[in-house]
Formats: C-alpha cells, structure tokens, sequence
C-alpha cells in the first residue's frame, strides 16, 4: 500500500534523500500534505516535471498514483 | 545496423569505443565522432557531477538513438554517457556515426549532441571551491534544438 | 594551439592520430573527427587514385586549416589526406578539431571537409572491371561550398 | 632555356607523359605550337587552370613563363 518517490538532483537536496516511501494513493491535492510544504511548492514550480513508472505526465495536477507505482520529482535538465 | 547505448560510472577511453565500432561497418563511406569532456575553463571548477534516472534517462537515451538513426539514414550510431563525480579533462559524452556519406554522420552527431545537451535527463552540478552548485539549463542549448524544427 | 597537415601514401590508422592529438590539448571542451572511408558501394569499384600536385595541394590544404581555425576559433587542427591507389575500407580523409565548445569543434569539421571535397587540389580516378575512369567534380559539391558563403 | 610543363590527371594520360621539358619562353600563344593541338585544347577549356610555380593564373591568356618556371596545367578538381 505504498508510492515510492522519488527526488532529482536539488530536490533531493531539499527532501533530504534520494527517495521516500508514502502511503497510496498519492495525488496532487495530497502532495503537501505527504512531502510537506517546501517540497509541494517546488513541485509545484512550472519547470518541474513529474513521471510516474517513468513517463513525464502532461498535466501533473492529475498525478493520481496508487500502490506500487514510482513517482519522480524532476527539476529541469541541464544537460549532459 | 547496429544501435550501442551506454551510460558509464567510471571514467573510459573514446578510442576504445570508435575503433572497434568502426571496424563493425564495412563499407561506410564517413564516420562521425564527437568527445566531450569536463572543461578546464578555469581553476575553479574542480569537480562535476551529472546524476541520471536510470528507468527515464536510458530510454530516453535509446530513443533518441533510433530517432537520429531514422532522420540520418545512418549504418550505425554510438552513444556513450558518463553519470557520476568526473574531473577536469575526463570524456563526459561520445557520440559517434557512421553512414553512406560524410552529410549525413557530421549532421548526425550534430542532432544527437543538441538534443543530448538539452533534452535529455541529465542533472548537473559542479563543484566550485569546495561546495556543489546545481547548473541551471542555459538558453543556448535550446536555441541549439530549435535549429532542428522538431 | 597546434596546426597539422600532412599527406600520406600509405594506408593510416585514423585513431593512431587523433589519439596523441587529442591528448595534445589539455582543457578542452570537446573534439570533433571525421573519417571518410574508400566506399564499397558496390562491387564495381575496385580501387580509387587519388592525385595531387605537392607544390599547390600541400600549401592549399595549409591555407584552410588556417582558415578553419581562425573562423571556428579552435584550439587545434588536424588534417590527413590519402594520396595514392586506395581501396574500399581504406581510410581517404580525416580532421579532427579540438575547441572549448562543440559547435566550434563540429562546424569546423564541416566546413574542412566541403572545402576539402570541393576546392582542394586533388584528382580522382576510379577502376572498374579493370579500367580506370577520372571523376569529374559533383554538383552536390559546390551546393555543400555555397553553405558558407565564403 | 627550358620551361616545365606538369600535366595532371587526364592532361597526364593525353600527354602521354607527367612533364616535359620545353624552350622558354612558354606563352599562351605559343601554346599549341610547343604541346600540339590536342593538348593546346584542352588547356582552352574553360574549366582548366594554368599555374605557374603554383600559382594560378587569373587570366591564363596572360602565361608568360621563362627559363626555370613550372608550368601546370590544372583539370577540375574532383575532390578529395
């Protein structure tokens, strides 16, 4: 009964870990709530992404994850 | 035809990769290759690095590579990424192609560097006097992918 | 920042090249090479002569690897040319330039290698079924030259 | 006394030869007179250059080699 998330880069730095273990399900409205406010403003950043199982969600107000599912926070690529 | 995708933890020789590759297409007209390493710039950059998301950052990596074989007509395409802590003079990215006539394996490289630099799922940061400072994307790489019109 | 051009009568190991040259030129951000090989496009050609006229090609091909740097602001050159009976698989041509960034290094690959093809004073001549034929210069040629406007 | 004259490529093979030596002065006029018609043609082609001592003529009508100079008469280029 559980979401794994996932922080990129600086967001991890703000998360303080690499990943985190939540309770399913994990929706936008439930965001801060879950992670807290920090990381729910930074999510909430227009150049942030968010995947879930890996794909990029085209309107990430619609993240609605459930048991076993990766959800990933990503900041915006600076390129290899 | 052959497509090699690799992302790399530990530091490797270009050579190692292109010859071997290049012997593996007989019959290619030109072969494109691109090395680029940690700039040395100045003394204050002492250390990068370049975090990836293994389960989007490969496949990623892998469509691009049959994009750019597609769009170029390619016999071949090598792409090899570090990720992980690299220092000053260390390859970061090769990018090598090999095709019928030399148009098509420079463009080639040319496509798959803008896109690699710039659309790819890579995260940076450098270290600068001791502390690690997360590199923002810069405008020129995406005025670089604009040139692609895709 | 070092300059070299030479031309070869002999068959040549791209990569016994670009390796001490790449290595030549610490602090750089990226390094671009092209290869362009003796095609085996069919079985028709069974070898390729290419001529040249050392008191003009040699100062020639000097003359736009200095361009070449100048206008791409490199940080180093290579140039190597086949001269000579080659045959399919054989190596012809290869430049590799060494710049801070990598359009510098791969737009002066570009630009070298139309120059190269188009302008450079080298004839060729092909056998098939045991016959030679001179190549007369290709209209694609002198599109590839109108690129640069120069 | 003598002039150079370096044939290239096809000029090579319809000289039968790579160079021959002949009397300076060598001049545009003199052309057909010194290397015979067929090659005298061939250096009136629009497409084919003169040098001379590596130098390309602007005007090859203007050649006017002496005694020592190299004289070459150029086909198109067909790229390396």
């Amino acid at each position: 009964m559980a979401v794994t998330v996932v922080f990129i880069g600086k967001l991890a730095d703000l998360a303080g870990e690499d990943e985190r273990e939540v309770p399913a399900p994990l929706t936008w409205s439930g965001l801060a709530g879950v992670l807290g406010a920090d990381l729910a403003e930074a999510a909430a950043d227009e150049r942030t992404k968010i995947a879930v199982n890996g794909q990029v969600l085209a309107d990430k107000t619609a993240l609605d994850a459930g048991d076993g599912d990766e959800v990933a926070l990503l900041p915006p690529v600076s390129g290899g | 035809m052959a497509i090699t995708v690799d992302l790399l933890d530990a530091p490797f020789n270009p050579g190692r990769f292109v010859g071997p590759f290049t012997d593996a297409h007989p019959g290619l007209g030109g072969v494109c290759t691109f090395v680029g390493e940690v700039r040395s710039d100045d003394d204050t950059v002492e250390a990068l690095e370049l975090l990836h998301y293994e389960r989007m950052t490969r496949p990623g990596m892998e469509e691009l590579a049959a994009q750019t074989v597609r769009r170029f007509e390619l016999m071949g395409l090598l792409m090899v990424h570090r990720v992980g802590v690299m220092y000053p003079g260390e390859p970061i990215v090769l990018v090598s192609a090999c095709a019928r006539h030399r148009r098509g394996a420079i463009d080639a490289v040319d496509f798959a560097m803008d896109h690699l630099k710039s659309r790819s799922w890579f995260w940076k940061r450098e270290k600068r006097a001791g502390e690690w400072h997360w590199i923002e994307p810069r405008e020129q790489d995406h005025a670089d992918l604009a040139r692609w019109g895709d």
